[in-house]
């Protein structure tokens, strides 16, 4: 795989850091100190850090409603985003958009979306404008397995292998959109082959693998940095939380937690897989560990003592400039 | 007759009406909720908001029926069930989603009746989620119902209460024409009496929610409750209103609105939707056209800045009328 | 096969009065009298009357833009659609609906489209309306090689699939969708595989053969009916005329039209496939052919005679009742 | 400078801004046309109504880009590229076709920049066909551009003639913020002198069509000719008129048009859109909240009806306002 010593800490200190985000975000709420909706990425971290360990430069991710993972994973500042779920003016989009549209275009992140199948679409233009330019750049677009069913997604991946844009689509299957199962709304058997059926190649992972997910999303940005046009990643996974904070999950097995949190953690997973390498150890994971929580602690501060945005400011940023111009 | 919140309002009210016609039936994303699931348990979720809770169990799959997340194919399939003669009542989650499935409301179900002739009836009901109060942001916040409004063909209808959101469902239910049904999501825990037997609210047909001489003030939704609040609040000061709530948007009951006009010659129009081409011009656009010669002052429209709602709930405290601000417009408009 | 003679006769009666209700509503839309937007059916009729002669009672059919021969093979009255391309108020919709929204619920018409996508989610609640009561009627679809790549489309296949519901899908290749060709709009080089990739099996006619569409249809039908879910039926085909009337067809390869009317003539073919049989002669279908001029005639006569609608009319047929109910 | 038709003028300010600025590209069904057809032809359609021609040949094909039959993801493409700093120009068609692609409009690039923290910029323009005069019914008709009007974060233009149509589209292409621009369909063969060099209108900056003091008409789009047909007509009975074309709903030119109420009193409105939350009711609100100590008479508002436009000839001439209308409006309201 030839991952780097660096590549593979920066790894594990993002899925670290979208873990201990998410477990906090989830107190937090839990405390009432967050408002709105939230949906959390505990988890599914092995997927936003696959993926984006491949990005860098004016690659591109847009999101879901569980965007926080993503966001993180392709750089969005920690602390920004804490305060955003705060509401603070400091936030990463001044308290505006909140957890359902953390975003930071200079990073390119296009934005968490709290439409389902909102992001695809804008995705394919995120690729098209690579490849106007010429440039060998992916747009990613992660979306779930409810998400699918969507027409505007369809429609997205037709017009990406049509215009044989640089376009990543992320299939998360963690078996739920909300409390409905996969198994029920998605009418066909193979959901890889409906997929693959639009004409583009997708490639399966193990979504609570790091090494799985990595390996998958660099044939797939591979193939559309080469100019092949669309590609597609398709990893199964599993949630930790509830659909949002608060649901009772009645759609679980018995022990289907139990049995997520034992066998599918990838931070474990992790662990395990690099217990023989040299180049790490588990006193340099232990560190980051230590590091995350402080600098998840730190966010939580901060975000606590942040400044709160005045009602001058609800008019604000609405245009650019309107009127004459 | 006992306290019932408007979810429960209109869960009872789905509940009789289903077990009085079988052409009656629910569709759309967990309206019966865990189809699929591990656990087996279909049908405990009742809609997101609980609003559909019960009936997979009382009515059974082929009434009560879950869907992919497909807003296009909800609309479709009520309005192509409801061309056959069933009673579709759709559940959309969020008015925002109107986003994804607006050509099935707009363009497919409310105008067949018209392309077709007058030879079509399609008497299904689509209910939402609608407006702002929950940190939900731009996506998850936004009334609609005044950019439904606009469309020829479609019924629409806000309640503001529980009592009436039973009795407008049920109508709803009744009707051979499409209707939008939006439900304040802000409203779903106020409770309210709430007869347990059926019956109807007629469509066009405005409630007169206080009765006063200086000043008629129009609401939706969840303003009417503000406005009552701003009303009672000004009772030491004198100041009376009549406080109408039109309870449909689309038919709007003109003939209440004018007559109060003319009584008091004071609007005030509150809506939580932006300001531009929504039902508080609506209003102030028919005072200015039908009650010109009554008014004696300035009509007031209080609403929603042209902004998109915002996360924060300081900065949504701001954006929503508050009832400081409907107050405020009151003692303007009487000045 | 098994067709009788009368079915055989009725197909091609049919047939022949789309033909020549389409030849003739060209002529008159050059000589002006047709206003609107029309888009003609020449072509393609083996298609609709392969499909409808399987339809009875209440099964449905939904159309396109492309509407005409859809709705005259279900049984729409032929003077009454020739009054509504007048805009009499005589017309099947009194003259507000137009080519475009020809109609006739009671004889299972729910209608031509004017929104590329518009029918099939509306078709899969026809087909909803049919399980839930039990019945073993079929809602058919008809749409384009172009409208397979509007999300409305995805959806409702993949709803008819998770609803199990007998939903017929008629994708009617005629290989343009206004000036495009299939082979640049259709992402993937298998249009009836990505169909059948959502979970209901597809079968494939030749569009200009009245028979081969029959034999098609009639298994897609079958499946509907024994309450296997929905089906799909894949033809190829070719329009006679433009995408609409005016189209300067730039599209087309040198002798493509010379072509289609040479080779791909359902009447034709329909003429050399019966030769032999017994059941019919070729002086049935020249007798059927004078009472079908005769029909579109005395149409354009009646068209032409037929009341206008007057200015109150327009605030008709809005609602049922508006107001207090 | 010479004549030139709306279509034409439109089509000239895109060749012009294309030939500037290498970030401009046009996207939409048939833009180019004739894409995998066996003629070879690509690029010869120009999009339906012409107004893409000469494109494709020009500048390529990564700049005059055909589309499937997806308008979501059309806008979407154009939404996502504009953020990367594109100047997309995406074709829509019908301005009726919103109702298949309103989400990507209205709660995402419509809204990116506020959710975003104002952190973002989408310089996209979504072009339509937009309104009636062509017997193409209900679905083919709508204007729509009031519908947009009442959604904050996008920007609409209306042009009423050539001119307009080319300094306001070399403006919605400059200009940083989504713009929605609407040609109404009736306009595209009329022409007037437009200069052949590049220009721009700026937003929010209405048209003073005619001057006069006895009545302040506002109207849009196509109704503007109408209303100078009318206004012109009525000179020999002595009563003159400001007729104000906002050119566009939004930004509103509120100034323009309160100032010459104020000199007035009196005013009409005239938009071809049905009468619901419409842009007639929202000038004719604006009248009655910040103009209405200068009013001297009620608002006349003439509109469609509020039914579907319907596809018979009369019909649909007896459902648009026509000159007439708009007589017996200023009629009326100087009555
Ligand atoms: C258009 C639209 N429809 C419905 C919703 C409500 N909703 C939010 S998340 C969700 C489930 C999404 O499931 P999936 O795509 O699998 O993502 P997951 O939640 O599992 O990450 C639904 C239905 C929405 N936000 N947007
Ligand atoms: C939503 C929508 N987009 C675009 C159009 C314009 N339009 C009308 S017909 C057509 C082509 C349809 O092609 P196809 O589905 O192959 O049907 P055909 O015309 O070949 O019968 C287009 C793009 C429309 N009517 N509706
Ligand atoms: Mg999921
Ligand atoms: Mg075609």
């Amino acid at each position: 795989m030839g991952l780097s010593r660096e590549s593979l800490l920066r790894a594990y200190r993002q899925m670290k850091t979208i873990r201990e985000f998410e477990e906090r975000a989830h107190a937090e709420i839990m405390n009432g100190q967050i408002a709105g909706f939230t949906h959390l990425y505990t988890g599914q971290e092995a997927n936003a850090v696959g993926v984006c360990e491949h990005l860098s430069g004016s690659d591109t991710i847009i999101s879901t409603h569980r965007g926080h993972g993503h966001c993180i994973a392709r750089g969005a500042d920690v602390i920004g985003m804490m305060k955003e779920l705060w509401g603070s003016s400091e936030g990463l989009c001044k308290g505006k958009g909140g957890s359902m549209h953390v975003a930071d275009i200079e990073n390119g992140i296009l934005g968490a979306n709290g439409i389902v199948g909102g992001g695809p679409p804008i995705s394919v233009g995120a690729a098209l404008a690579q490849k106007i330019r010429g440039t060998t750049n992916v747009a990613v677009s992660f979306a779930g397995d409810g998400s699918v069913n969507q027409g505007t997604t369809f429609e997205a991946m037709n017009l990406a292998v049509v215009l044989k844009v640089p376009a990543v689509f992320v299939i998360e299957n963690n078996y739920y959109s909300e409390h409905t199962n996969i198994s029920y709304a998605v009418g066909c058997d193979d959901l890889k082959a409906r997929t693959e059926a639009f004409g583009f190649p997708v490639f399966v992972a193990d979504g609570s693998n790091f090494f799985d997910v990595y390996e998958a999303a660099g044939k797939a940005i591979e193939h559309c940095r080469q100019g092949n046009g669309p590609a597609g990643i398709f990893a199964e996974t599993g949630r930790f939380h509830g659909h949002f904070v608060g649901d009772p999950q009645d759609y679980r097995a018995e022990g289907e937690l139990d049995d997520l949190r034992e066998n599918s953690d990838c931070l474990k997973i992790f662990r395990t897989n690099t217990a023989d390498m040299s180049e790490i150890s588990a006193s340099d994971l232990d560190a980051i560990d230590a590091e995350v929580m402080e600098l998840i602690d730190r966010s939580v501060t901060e975000a606590k003592a942040a400044p709160r945005p005045t009602p001058d400011q609800v008019t604000e940023d609405v245009y650019i400039n309107y009127g004459a111009a | 007759m006992s306290q019932k919140t408007m979810r429960d309002a209109i869960n009872e009210a789905l509940h009789q009406a289903m077990a009085e016609d079988d052409s009656v039936f629910v569709i759309g994303e967990d309206v019966a909720g865990c189809n699929g699931a591990p656990s087996g348990k279909v049908g405990v979720t009742g809609g997101v908001f609980g609003i559909t809770g019960g009936l997979y169990e009382k009515f059974g799959p082929l009434r009560c029926i879950d869907t992919p997340i497909s807003e296009s194919a909800i609309v479709g399939a009520a309005a192509g069930a409801a061309l056959m003669g069933m009673r579709p009542v759709a559940e959309i989650m969020f008015a925002d989603f109107i986003g994804v499935c607006m050509d099935q409301i707009v363009n497919q179900m409310g105008k067949f009746r018209y392309m077709f002739g007058g030879k079509s009836e399609c008497p299904a009901v689509i209910r939402f989620a609608a407006g702002g109060g929950f940190s939900a942001a731009g996506q998850h916040s936004q009334a609609m119902y005044q950019v439904m409004t606009s469309f020829p063909g479609l019924k629409v209808v806000v309640p503001s209460n529980a009592y009436d959101a039973k009795g407008l469902m049920l109508q709803a239910i009744a009707d051979n024409d499409p209707v939008l049904f939006f439900e304040p999501k802000a409203l779903y825990q106020v409770a309210c009496e709430v007869p347990d037997e059926m019956y109807k609210i007629p469509f066009g047909e405005a409630a007169m929610v206080r009765e006063g001489d200086d000043v008629t003030v129009v609401a939706f939704g969840q303003m009417v409750g503000k406005a009552a609040e701003a009303i009672d609040s000004l009772e030491e000061s004198g100041i009376t209103c009549d406080l109408i709530d039109p309870r449909t948007t689309s038919p709007l009951d003109t003939k209440t609105i004018l007559e109060s006009i003319e009584a008091t010659g004071r609007l005030v129009v509150v809506d939580e939707a932006p300001p531009r081409c929504g039902l508080t011009t609506d209003i102030a656009a028919l005072a200015a056209s039908k009650a010109f010669h009554s008014l004696k002052a300035p009509v007031v429209q209080v609403s929603a800045p042209h902004s998109p709602t915002p996360f924060s709930p300081e900065l949504e405290a701001a954006y929503i009328p508050s009832v400081e601000r409907i107050v405020a417009a009151i003692k303007e408009v009487t000045a």
